[in-house]
């Protein structure tokens, strides 16, 4: 047990699960240097050109070498540097990746996981700040990962790699500089299962990588006012463990959404949607979602500081139940 | 080039195989017995031919929305070809994929795509795999002509020519990419100069000549396996029919060019080499002909008896339940 | 006033626009023949080479025809055939189009139309079936526009073309064949205004494209019950007229959404969300969701038609709130 | 060719401008005073300059992540760049671009690009715009190497030539995409031959000498705006820096390289032309220099003093309120 920061720890797995499994390898634009966020730093050294695949700035093409040599047997890490590039990919994620398996009547094993850093993080602007989580959620076939801290990271890569299908696994970039307990040996954690962060009794926050730890914040400040918060990280996003969530919202009788990405048609709208469904019976207070304004992220850091959620926003939130 | 008889006769054969086939498939779909757009093969297949015939069973291909003569000349079983297009549990994909889909990784067919271009970086990612784990496949990508103004066609041909990926693009220039000629869509009359671009040798072949299309594919696949990298050949063909089934009646094609080309039917030309080679006569020929007219019909007769896939199927293959 | 498919009715308006506007014109692939589904049927031989513009098969380009003619002064309408396909145009149309003017700091307008296809029709699998409407309701910049039936699609174009922003334009396929009286003369209905298809007392049935047609025959059906439904289209899905859905449902207190996307994160998740938060005090039961199940298209017609979410879909959820 | 005097110093001043602006870009962002990722154009100025040069004023471009040096040449006005740096509301972009989205749509600057080479799409449709509107605009898009393995490359360069679009397309070839070296990721050693893919002119021409620039462009613009189609201009040049600022610390390049090329130096080859010709001595060289310099520096006090946008500023600007 060491601490590490969610990128060594991202970097861990990937080296662990590439010591364990010659077929899993690694390409992307610039990963022999170690990637754009550090997550491939040393692997190329320890494992050479062949297994740290650097590409031409060709998404299309490079997420082609996951789907074509997945279906032939390898397990390949795909790097998207930055979630907005996914859009120059989208074909080979979207029409091949995931449906690959379903429309061949099960032939193929698609073991792929991508590999991307959305969010915001010091003025990147409109086309360097992306959370687009949901567009992913929303595709049969593929699954859904984004850890909020060091330790989860490192156990849901591990599972990725180890997953048969096609696993979209998504850094947040606020993330990725804090530091947590994570255990030196590999370890896996399950996909589809999320994690009570925080038990509490008074309000369920369903929060996704940053806002988790803005909702931890939160809840040490209603603490204060004698709000007890639950906060719930569903760390796979797709698959959704929503028993969990249902289970905490039934005990706590409120329930808030947050994410990082603008609120419309979120995963928040998903989550808050099927809380509204299977535990209204429950609610004593509708469910409140909090994420970024309906604008594309702006440059100034004024206003991206104002566009970013965080914890005031769900304090907000969570007050706002008691009205 | 020296071919054995059988080896001519087995590409007699198969293109006739592939005539055949689509001919019924066109037939079945202005029926309504089979489902979805089908698209036919009919004049292009002395290419599927020429360049499966000189790959190894364990090497791959990936192919096209055209797709149904890539299948057949790489070992695909017409039943259950035609028995997909039936949308029957016993169809290469369980009735789930359809002409647009199919596959059989078996025999290394990658599969048919939907999505014009996008077998060519699948096929890059299949052939860096056989790079990777050190066999000696090669991965044929098959595309159309206007398949080539794709993004995807561009960054997977220089990927592959940067990564000495062990494949071939064939080009299948057809004239057409849907009712608009290649010449509206695409700025050089030469698919084959475009291999410039990617330090890689382009050719082009005579696409209603199996032995020369199978020549050149011989040349490319040989270059691929050992090590010399990509190469793309651009075959000049013809559809003989509409974009979709025999005649969609959206474009009318001028009826000279559609003799011209006619006059040059792959499968003729190759039945009349046959005969001056004394691989075997016209009646020989027909016989041959007959006899796989029938094997289709009796494919299609138990094709379309096959059972429907269940209710269930509709949920499963979504995702693998397994894990490493 | 004629009757007139919804296909004659696109069509119609493209060309009254096109007729009014010079700065209006249509690229993309195969459309001087018409166009996959014919909704540009006959302008080529009106408008020309220079108006009715066939482009490559290069989604990106052709969006980038949009985008860049729209930036200095003209008004593109963009068609993407079918649309899977939109897949190999995303950055054009979410890193561009849609966050242009707001990265600008609003020197550009872009009044751009892109019309697309969506949705099943008698087998098409897996890759041209897609109903991805929830993707950009999720990009801020852009208008979403989804009409059920000829009159709207008409309107609906024209407000479109008119608009000085992108707008997605979807034609749901299964319903451009239906036919409803649609005026010769050219009109605009407003973008973001919902109809109600129906007047009722008792649930409130959101639905989109097909499923509006269905939710009127829903309402048929459970007429017989004594179960009155209201159906309102929102018709334009971002921005949509969440007001016009909540006071429908604060009279009925019950409330279905229904679209033909998967209900994971599509669009009614972000309906019902809004519902439940903001008729909370009205609900007598929980919103319900209808949607395909979580699974890429089948091509099997039989599987397709298992697929479909309809009619009897609508109403098994209408039950189910009574239960 | 013949250059005015008066050319020629705009030319060296323009250059200059850049270069000045950059060197303290790269200071700010170092000090943590202005924002966001820059990525310097030192090294690269005898592009911008001596294409922009060639332009008229109404007259279209489209830029890169590397955008700094194209908006100055085309006239952009450092102390609103320096502004948008800054993130204050007098900025180009009102605060709300940066360095990688700056545009000035009144000066036929369409913008800056965060996304590799998705200038040439939009400057695809700007052209194709001037063509329609029947007025005789050109549009230049810039561009890296690494920006031609993008799809988006491809499917733009077929697309003009198709239409003859009125547009030359410029790639600043320097030698390196991020960390990795263009043979790395390019498989073609000259960009330039690219352009036979679309049946295009394809030119090499020395980047580090504007006025060999300046001519290739000229006689490219001369093309494009006569209805003789599109054109591709490989600039062989080389980043002073590092990919973003001066050195991220990334990639430790050879330093025998970067003084092979900072002897290159084309503001210094431009200098010492100059006085070779007579127009200028050294000591006016470096008084303008030296006067670009002291402009920059008020520039900078001011754009720093300029107000920050309001937080109304957030919310506007998604959405036109206007319709026609
Ligand atoms: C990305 C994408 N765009 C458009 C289409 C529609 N489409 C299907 S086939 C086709 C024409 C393809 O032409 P070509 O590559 O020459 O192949 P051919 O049909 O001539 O064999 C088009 C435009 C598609 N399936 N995918
Ligand atoms: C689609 C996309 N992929 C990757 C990146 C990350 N990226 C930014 S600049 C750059 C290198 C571009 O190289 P080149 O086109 O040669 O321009 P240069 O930086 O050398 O001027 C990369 C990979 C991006 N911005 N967009
Ligand atoms: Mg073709
Ligand atoms: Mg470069």
């Amino acid at each position: 047990m060491t601490v590490k920061t969610m990128t060594a720890a991202i970097n861990e797995a990937i080296d662990q699960e590439m010591g364990r499994d010659d077929r899993v390898f690694v390409a992307g634009e610039d990963v022999r240097v170690g990637g754009p966020f550090g997550t491939e730093a040393g692997l190329h050294a320890k494992y050479g050109d062949k297994r740290i695949v650097n590409t031409a700035i060709s998404e299309l093409a490079l997420t082609g070498i996951g789907v074509g040599a997945a279906a032939v047997g390898l397990r390949p890490i795909i790097e998207i540097m930055i979630m907005d590039f996914v859009s120059v990919a989208m074909d080979q994620i979207v029409n091949q990746m995931a449906k690959m398996k379903y429309m061949l009547g099960g032939q193929a094993r698609l073991p792929i996981v991508v590999t991307t850093h959305a969010g915001i993080d010091s003025s990147s602007a409109a086309q360097h700040s992306g959370s687009l989580e949901a567009w992913f959620c929303h595709v049969p076939g593929l699954k859904v990962v984004m850890p909020s801290n060091a330790y989860d990271a490192k156990g849901l890569l591990t599972a990725a790699i180890q997953d048969d299908n096609p696993v979209i696994y998504i850094s947040n970039k606020r993330c990725m500089q804090t530091s947590s307990e994570v255990p030196d040996e590999s370890y896996a954690l399950p996909l589809g299962v999320a994690d009570v962060k925080r038990v509490g009794s008074d309000v369920t926050v369903v929060a996704i990588g940053r806002l988790v730890l803005d909702a931890l914040t939160a809840a040490e400040e209603l603490a204060k006012e004698g709000i007890n918060l639950e906060v719930i990280d569903p760390r796979t996003l797709s698959p959704m463990d929503t028993t969990t969530i249902v289970k905490s919202v039934q005990k706590t009788n409120r329930a808030v959404v947050a994410h990082e990405a603008v609120r419309n048609c979120g995963i928040g709208a998903e989550i808050a949607a099927t809380i509204a469904d299977e535990a209204f019976d429950f609610l004593d207070a509708p469910v409140k979602r909090v994420g970024a304004p309906f604008t594309p992220v702006p440059f100034a850091p004024l206003l991206e500081k104002q566009y970013l959620p965080g914890a005031q926003d769900i304090v907000a939130a969570v007050r706002s139940l008691y009205h | 080039m020296d071919l054995t008889n059988a080896t001519m006769l087995r590409m007699f054969e198969q293109m006739t195989r592939i005539r055949e086939f689509d001919e019924r498939a066109a037939l079945l779909m202005e029926q309504a017995r089979v489902h979805g757009s089908v698209h036919l093969y009919c004049g292009e297949e002395a290419i599927a031919v020429g360049v499966c015939e000189a790959l190894n069973q364990d090497d791959y291909i990936t192919s096209t929305h055209r797709g149904h003569g890539h299948l057949i000349a790489k070992g695909g079983d017409v039943e259950r070809m035609y028995a997909e297009l039936f949308a029957k549990a016993t169809g290469y994909n369980g009735g789930k994929g359809g002409s647009m889909h199919m596959a059989a990784l078996d025999l290394g067919i990658i599969g048919a795509n939907g999505i014009v271009a996008a077998g060519l970086p699948i096929g890059l990612g299949v052939a860096f795999a056989s790079q990777y784990q050190e066999n000696d496949r090669v991965t044929v990508c098959f595309f159309g002509d206007g398949a080539t103004n794709e993004g995807a066609f561009h960054e997977a041909m220089n990927m592959a020519s940067i990564l000495k990926a062990p494949m071939v693009f064939v080009c299948e220039n057809n004239g057409y990419g849907e009712w608009s000629k290649t010449e509206s869509q695409t700025s050089v009359t030469d698919i084959a100069d475009r291999a410039a671009s990617y330090s890689m040798p382009g050719t082009i072949v005579d696409g209603m000549d199996i032995a020369a299309v199978h020549e050149a594919a011989i040349e490319a696949i040989a270059r691929a396996r050992s090590g010399g990298g990509p190469s793309l050949l651009e075959c000049k063909t013809y559809r003989f029919y509409d974009h979709v089934g025999r005649d969609f009646g959206v474009l009318q094609r001028d009826p000279q060019e559609i003799a011209r080309w006619r006059a040059r039917d792959p499968i003729k030309l190759w039945r009349e080499e046959l005969i001056a080679q004394g691989v075997f006569d016209g009646k020989t020929a027909d016989e041959i002909t007959a006899a796989i007219a029938a094997s289709m019909e009796s494919a299609i007769a138990r094709a379309e008896q096959a059972p429907d896939p269940t209710p269930e199927a509709l949920y499963t293959d979504v995702y693998s339940e397994t894990q490493v």
